[in-house]
């Protein structure tokens, strides 16, 4: 399981959590199991987040890899100038 | 739109004279064709005064005064090493206006004509106690500056009248003119205030001048009160405070994009300070 | 997790200063930007714009203009789309973008489209549109942010709020976020001092000199070209197709010169609007913006109103901070307060940390990005609050800064743990540079400001095409904004072992290659230029087959060195090198062309941090600012070309001077901007600035071959701050609010 | 009224064009004559992007008229460099990186060749003051003034 930290501004539709446990192998499955869990979270989700693994922040990309042991954060989606 | 090129002055006036619609005449054309590219104002007729003879002349009279053509630009002005050392304030006043390459167009008659109260070269015009030579079917004549703007945008010259050029006096003993103005940056802004003053020395203290300010009141104006607290005296801290303290009184001016009436009204003050401060050290040199 | 195959040193091209390949052309006049194309049987289109701030439309009749002589055709918003509808998600922003393009039932600002115009001169154009009539029934209209949150504000549209907005609010409110963690309460009990705060920036204007201009033409056939300038010319495609219900890949987009974007670019205004004409005209339709409308009706920033609350001990560790950020970004949901939020405190390492950001309409164009959106504001309000700080229990502030430091590892204010950064780099260098020390005069000031920003990868597809003489042209799909073909080059040099005039970089248009993210998020040179290595190296791969069947060996025992294919070890064989030219001269007959391609999605992008040093000097007497000298340090992971580096940060710098003393939006009771124009929209001049000095701190990103870090935004992000602390050094009073224009500051100084 | 023609000289060039009144000088440069390397940034004479010569004078063509170059000498930054090689400026402005996005670049070189050919050993502040009517919005104008003093200075020990 993946411990997913989301942003408090989300905790009302999560059951209060600031932290959700997840079985995902990647950035996408995250995404579609928080969806399946919180319904509440789709509209968000599809809006657009980004993730962030290991300190390292992936802006759009499903497909990369989480472990076990990953930090994972739910994120506002980034753009730029 | 309509474009003319008349030859003379007196062509000119008839053509504005005659022509209907909204009338502009065409010299440095940075006022002009701003308001005709902004959809401000497009005339019906554009006299261009370029083609008329001596109207890029700079003339010294034979009693020192100075008669500067319609068309004289910036730059022009700037170069004119004579005219600088009699009115270095009037000179200076110019040279603010615009950039480089608005200094390559822009004219002295252009800024008093456009009837902007915040023009840089009206106050210094006015104090320096210049004239405009005006064309009409009757003749000429010559008016002096105070009496040119009449509201924002506005002069007092009538239908078929024409500015052929600026006359400057002859420059007294012992006086010095200076020109300064308030913009947020270093160059290229309007006037948030503007101060013009002339004065003349009798050994240390003052015996004549002449205080004009710009973007306080819907014309330029030329403050009486303010000449008054200063002449008869040396300038002193106190005869400063009182001379700042009269252009205060003077200034009527409006909130806009550019200040505050709080500010503007201080701005009068703090430049009046510094204006008479370099125009007494002109004076005394 | 640095890559595999960084590389950290022993750089042959990158990093050095070699002249650009566009130089030529844009020192005679002959680079064609947005306006300089030009088309046989040409038209010229002009957009009618709203006068008012907030209005129905009642009436909308073009008739008096289609009688004018050479009008060939006009567009209102019948003339686009019509599946795309109001609702709310990811399909709201196409919504949103339509609407904005051109209005629909009504203005929702001053200088909203409302018709265009073709014609056969542009002066003819501009006459037609006066003659359009609308009948405008006038709306109660708000600008300012906090006035759109009060209580029975007027609401610039019902139900555009999204789920994250909490019931109480009104319906301006469009988004709100709130993160942190820890507990700020706890937090502030444990400080020593705590200071708490109120502040307010204007909107300002990425103010780029070159103005918004395409040429459009389209057919009923569905098939278009588009010509424009551009961040991002595939964005731009998708979007024009979907407003036009066109298939994209029917429309193919060239991006022309860039004069000046920094965020601005990044979205659509007059191309939808060109294409419209050109299908109902059947001709070619340029569409040039003045400058007024460039202001009125494109991308300015949000405006924003901040409350700050920071508790320090007294030997300068933060105890708690806390941050309420309230952004307006115009008539559309998209304001940034998210990031401004999330940017505020992401230099520090703290233990309790709160923040909350609203995204907010209002009655104002709407907001596009600047530079690192959001992140200067925010940095503005937290830094000049630490600095009150410092001054209150009289602590360095670099030292402060320092023992706070986020460093690799911190979990920053924003959740995740920051890997490899370079903030304490920067401060140490700040510390050491000589500008620190040098001694001020009375009335002058130093302020100093960190700051903050995420960066960004997105899709890139990259193709190197090699020629048959040994040289290699690069095909980007990124618009150069600011030099970026040199720095493709140097990378391709870098790995091809060509010299870098041996390679040539193109902007490619939009059917040359798979989609492109715009050219934001300071993400160019990381992301396309990750993309040009990995393509050289496909390239390579090539060409060492190609070396490997010549010599009859495996692949695998094969390398490249120094331009060179050579057998990799004694084992492979004795065999002469052979240069990459000796490879493609005959390359047709040996398995045809050698193209290396990439074509992905780089995350990595690696954020990055920047110390700014200001002196400043305030007359008290006019409340005038001069800005004495300046020093920009900043983390470029590597710095391919310096010269462009320097340049990012150098114009990072005098943007946020602009920002921070003269350049605001000013609107009127009336809801319209009194400023639409250079003239006093004051963005700083050559003589309002001194040079300004910059430091290259190199912390390699670990998700970039070289370590690269985009370098384009973060230097705008502490200059705001960075000058309200000067200023308030030099003046003795905290100027809260944003421009500190002279009128302000002796506004200050007067009620000290 | 009907069109206007107009004779001048572009860059030694006589050139002759057909204009509305209203059409300023940058409009007839771009349009009619195909000379694009003056650009409309503001069309306000606030940001010198269309910066030419006009009679030997620096001015902004957007605020000429295209009828009011009868008879005049225009000077653009097509006619900078005359031959292969080109201005020293124009050489200086690419070794410095003294651009960025390019836009303001011909106005600036227009501007600082007049600069220099009226002063040829200018202070830093004699540049940044002459330019301030040529608006950057990229470079924070350092590269520029930097590349303006070195040219000056190679000038100067040519001669």
């Amino acid at each position: 399981m993946v411990q997913v930290n989301l942003w408090a501004g989300l905790r009302r539709f999560a059951d209060g959590k600031d932290t959700v446990e997840i079985k995902a192998q990647n950035v996408g499955e995250i995404l579609n199991a928080l969806e399946n869990k919180y319904p509440e979270l789709k509209e968000i989700i599809e809006a657009g987040v980004s993730v962030s693994v290991d300190g390292k922040i992936i802006a759009s990309g499903l497909t990369e890899p989480v472990y076990e042991d990953s930090e994972v954060f739910l994120l506002q989606q980034l753009k730029g100038g | 739109m309509q474009y003319y090129t008349p030859e003379s002055f007196s062509e000119a006036s008839e053509l504005s004279k005659n022509a209907e619609g909204i009338i502009r005449f065409l010299a440095g054309g940075t006022d002009v064709l701003v308001q005709l590219r902004a959809d401000i104002t497009t005339p019906d007729v554009l006299i261009d005064i370029k083609k008329i003879p001596d109207v890029k002349k700079i003339k010294k009279n034979p009693d020192g005064s100075w008669c500067i053509g319609a068309a004289v630009c910036g730059a022009e002005l700037n170069e004119h090493e004579g005219i600088k050392s009699d009115w270095p304030g009037v000179v200076e006043a110019v040279d603010l206006i615009g950039s480089t390459q608005i200094q390559g167009r822009a004219t002295l008659v252009g800024n008093l004509c456009n009837g902007s109260p915040a023009a840089d070269s009206v106050p210094a015009l006015m104090a320096a106690g210049a004239t405009a030579t005006v064309i009409n079917s009757s003749g000429s004549r010559e008016v002096s500056i105070e009496k040119i703007p009449h509201s924002p945008g506005r002069t007092t010259l009538g239908k078929g009248e024409v500015v052929s050029a600026i006359n400057l006096p002859a420059h007294k003993p012992n006086s010095g003119d200076a020109y300064l103005r308030l913009i947020p940056r270093t160059e290229m802004d309007i006037a948030v205030v503007g101060c013009g003053i002339n004065l003349t020395l009798e050994g240390d203290k003052i015996s004549e001048a002449r205080v004009s300010l710009g973007a306080v009141t819907p014309t330029v104006i030329l403050v009486d009160a303010a000449a008054k607290a200063i002449i008869g005296k040396q300038l002193d801290e106190q005869t400063l405070e009182a001379l700042a303290e009269a252009a205060r009184k003077a200034c009527n001016p409006i909130s806009d994009r550019r200040g505050t009436i709080e500010y503007r009204t201080h701005i009068a003050g703090v430049l009046a300070k510094r204006a008479a401060k370099i125009a007494y050290e002109r004076a005394r040199s | 997790m640095a890559l595999d195959d960084q590389r950290k040193s022993g750089f042959k091209f990158v990093g050095t200063r070699p002249n650009r390949p566009d130089g030529m052309d844009k020192v005679t006049g002959r680079a064609k930007f947005g306006a300089d194309m030009y088309a046989p049987g040409m038209l010229h289109g002009a957009i009618l714009r709203s006068p008012h701030a907030h209005a129905k439309i009642n009436k909308l009749d073009v008739s008096r203009a289609e009688k004018l002589k050479g009008v060939k055709a006009i567009v209102t918003r019948a003339d686009f789309s019509k599946k795309i509808n109001f609702t709310s998600g990811k399909d709201l922003e196409t919504w949103n973008v339509l609407e904005n393009i051109m209005a629909g039932e009504k203005v929702l600002y001053d200088g909203h489209a409302v018709a265009a115009v073709a014609a056969t001169s542009a002066l003819v154009a501009r006459d037609a549109i006066k003659l359009i009539e609308v009948q405008y029934e006038i709306l109660p209209h708000v600008t300012d942010v906090d006035a759109a949150m009060a209580k029975g504000a007027p609401i610039v549209r019902e139900g555009v709020a999204d789920k994250s907005v909490p019931e109480g609010l009104n319906s301006n409110v469009a988004r709100y976020h709130e993160s942190g963690h820890g507990d700020v309460e706890v937090g502030f009990k444990e400080a020593d001092l705590i200071v708490e705060d109120s502040f307010k920036t204007e909107a300002t204007h990425q103010g780029y000199i070159e103005p918004h201009a395409c040429l459009a033409t389209l057919g009923n056939d569905g098939k278009g070209e588009l010509w424009c300038t551009t961040q991002g010319h595939f964005y731009f495609q998708k979007i024009c197709a979907a407003l036009l219900d066109l298939e994209t890949s029917q429309l193919r987009v060239t991006a022309s010169e860039i004069g000046g974007g920094f965020g601005g670019k990044t979205t659509v205004f007059v191309e939808p609007v060109a294409l419209a004409l050109s299908r109902k005209s059947n001709r070619p339709v340029k569409l040039v913006m003045s400058r007024s409308e460039v202001f009125r009706a494109t991308g300015p920033t949000s405006s924003t109103s901040m409350d700050i609350k920071i508790g320090m001990k007294k030997d300068g560790t933060i105890t708690a901070g806390q941050g309420t950020f309230r952004l307006q970004g115009g008539a559309f949901p998209g304001a940034p307060g998210d990031l401004t939020a999330m940017c505020a405190f992401a230099p520090y390492s703290l233990k309790n940390v709160h923040q909350i950001g609203y995204d907010v309409l209002t009655n104002r164009p709407k907001q596009a990005a600047y530079r690192a959106p959001g992140s200067p504001m925010a940095a503005f309000a937290v830094e000049s609050v630490i600095d009150e700080l410092c001054k209150k229990l009289n602590l360095d502030p670099i030292e402060v800064r320092l023992k706070n430091a986020s460093r690799k590892g911190t979990k920053a204010s924003f959740g995740p743990k920051f890997d490899e950064i370079g903030l304490v780099e920067t401060l140490e260098a700040a510390k050491e540079h000589p500008h620190y020390s040098a001694p001020l005069k009375v009335g002058q000031g130093r302020g100093i400001s960190c700051g903050f920003w995420f960066n960004f990868g997105g899709e890139t597809a990259v193709s190197l095409a090699l020629s048959e003489d040994g040289t290699a042209q690069i095909s980007v799909g990124t618009p150069d904004i600011g030099g970026s073909r040199s720095s493709m080059a140097l990378m391709a040099a870098e790995e091809l072992g060509i010299p870098y005039d041996h390679i040539r970089c193109t902007i490619a248009d939009t059917a040359t290659l798979g989609y492109n993210e715009i050219s934001h998020g300071s993400r160019v040179t990381y992301a396309s230029g990750l993309a040009t290595i990995k393509a050289a190296k496909d390239a390579i791969n090539k060409l060492s087959k190609r070396a490997a069947d010549k010599w009859g060996i495996p692949k695998e025992a094969v390398k490249w060195e120094d331009g060179c294919a050579v057998p990799s070890g004694p084992n492979a064989g004795n065999f002469q090198p052979l240069s990459l030219k000796d490879l493609t001269k005959n390359m047709g007959k040996t398995g045809g062309p050698i193209v290396g391609h990439f074509e992905a999605t780089p995350e990595g992008a690696g954020v990055s941090f920047a110390t700014h040093i200001v002196d400043a000097e305030v007359d008290p007497d006019t409340g005038k600012t001069k800005i004495l000298r300046y020093t920009v340090i900043q983390d470029a992971g590597k710095a391919i070309h310096p010269s462009y580096v320097e340049g990012q940060y150098q114009g990072g710098a005098a943007q946020g001077i602009g920002w921070a003393l003269n350049e605001e939006y000013i609107y009127g009771s009336d809801g319209r901007l009194q400023n639409a124009g250079f003239l006093d929209y004051r963005i700083p001049l050559a003589s309002d600035l001194p040079m300004i000095d910059t430091v290259i701190v190199e912390v390699p990103n670990p998700g970039h071959p070289y370590g690269v870090r985009g370098v384009g935004e973060t230097s705008i992000c502490p200059p705001l701050a960075a000058i309200a602390n000067a200023v308030s050094a030099a003046a003795g009073i905290r100027l809260r609010e944003l421009p500190m224009s002279p009128p302000r500051i002796v506004a200050a100084l007067n009620g000290k | 009224m009907s069109n206007i023609h107009v004779n001048t000289i572009v860059n030694g060039d006589e050139v002759g064009f057909l204009c509305d009144p209203r059409e300023t000088l940058l409009d007839c440069l771009r349009d009619k004559l195909s000379l694009t390397g003056a650009k409309e940034g503001c069309g306000t004479g606030d940001c010198g992007s269309c910066s030419v010569k006009l009679d030997g004078r620096l001015v902004c063509s957007c605020l000429v008229l295209g009828a009011e170059a009868e008879g005049k000498k225009i000077e653009t930054i097509e006619g900078m460099s005359r031959d292969e090689k080109l201005h020293p400026l124009q050489e200086k402005f690419i070794e410095h990186a003294a651009l960025q996005c390019g836009i303001c670049t011909p106005g600036i070189l227009v501007a600082t060749k007049a600069l220099l050919e009226k002063n040829p050993n200018p202070s830093e502040t004699e540049v940044r003051y002459w330019l301030a009517g040529n608006l950057c919005r990229c470079t924070g104008y350092d590269k520029i003034i930097r590349a303006v003093l070195d040219t000056a200075a190679d000038l100067r020990e040519a001669k």
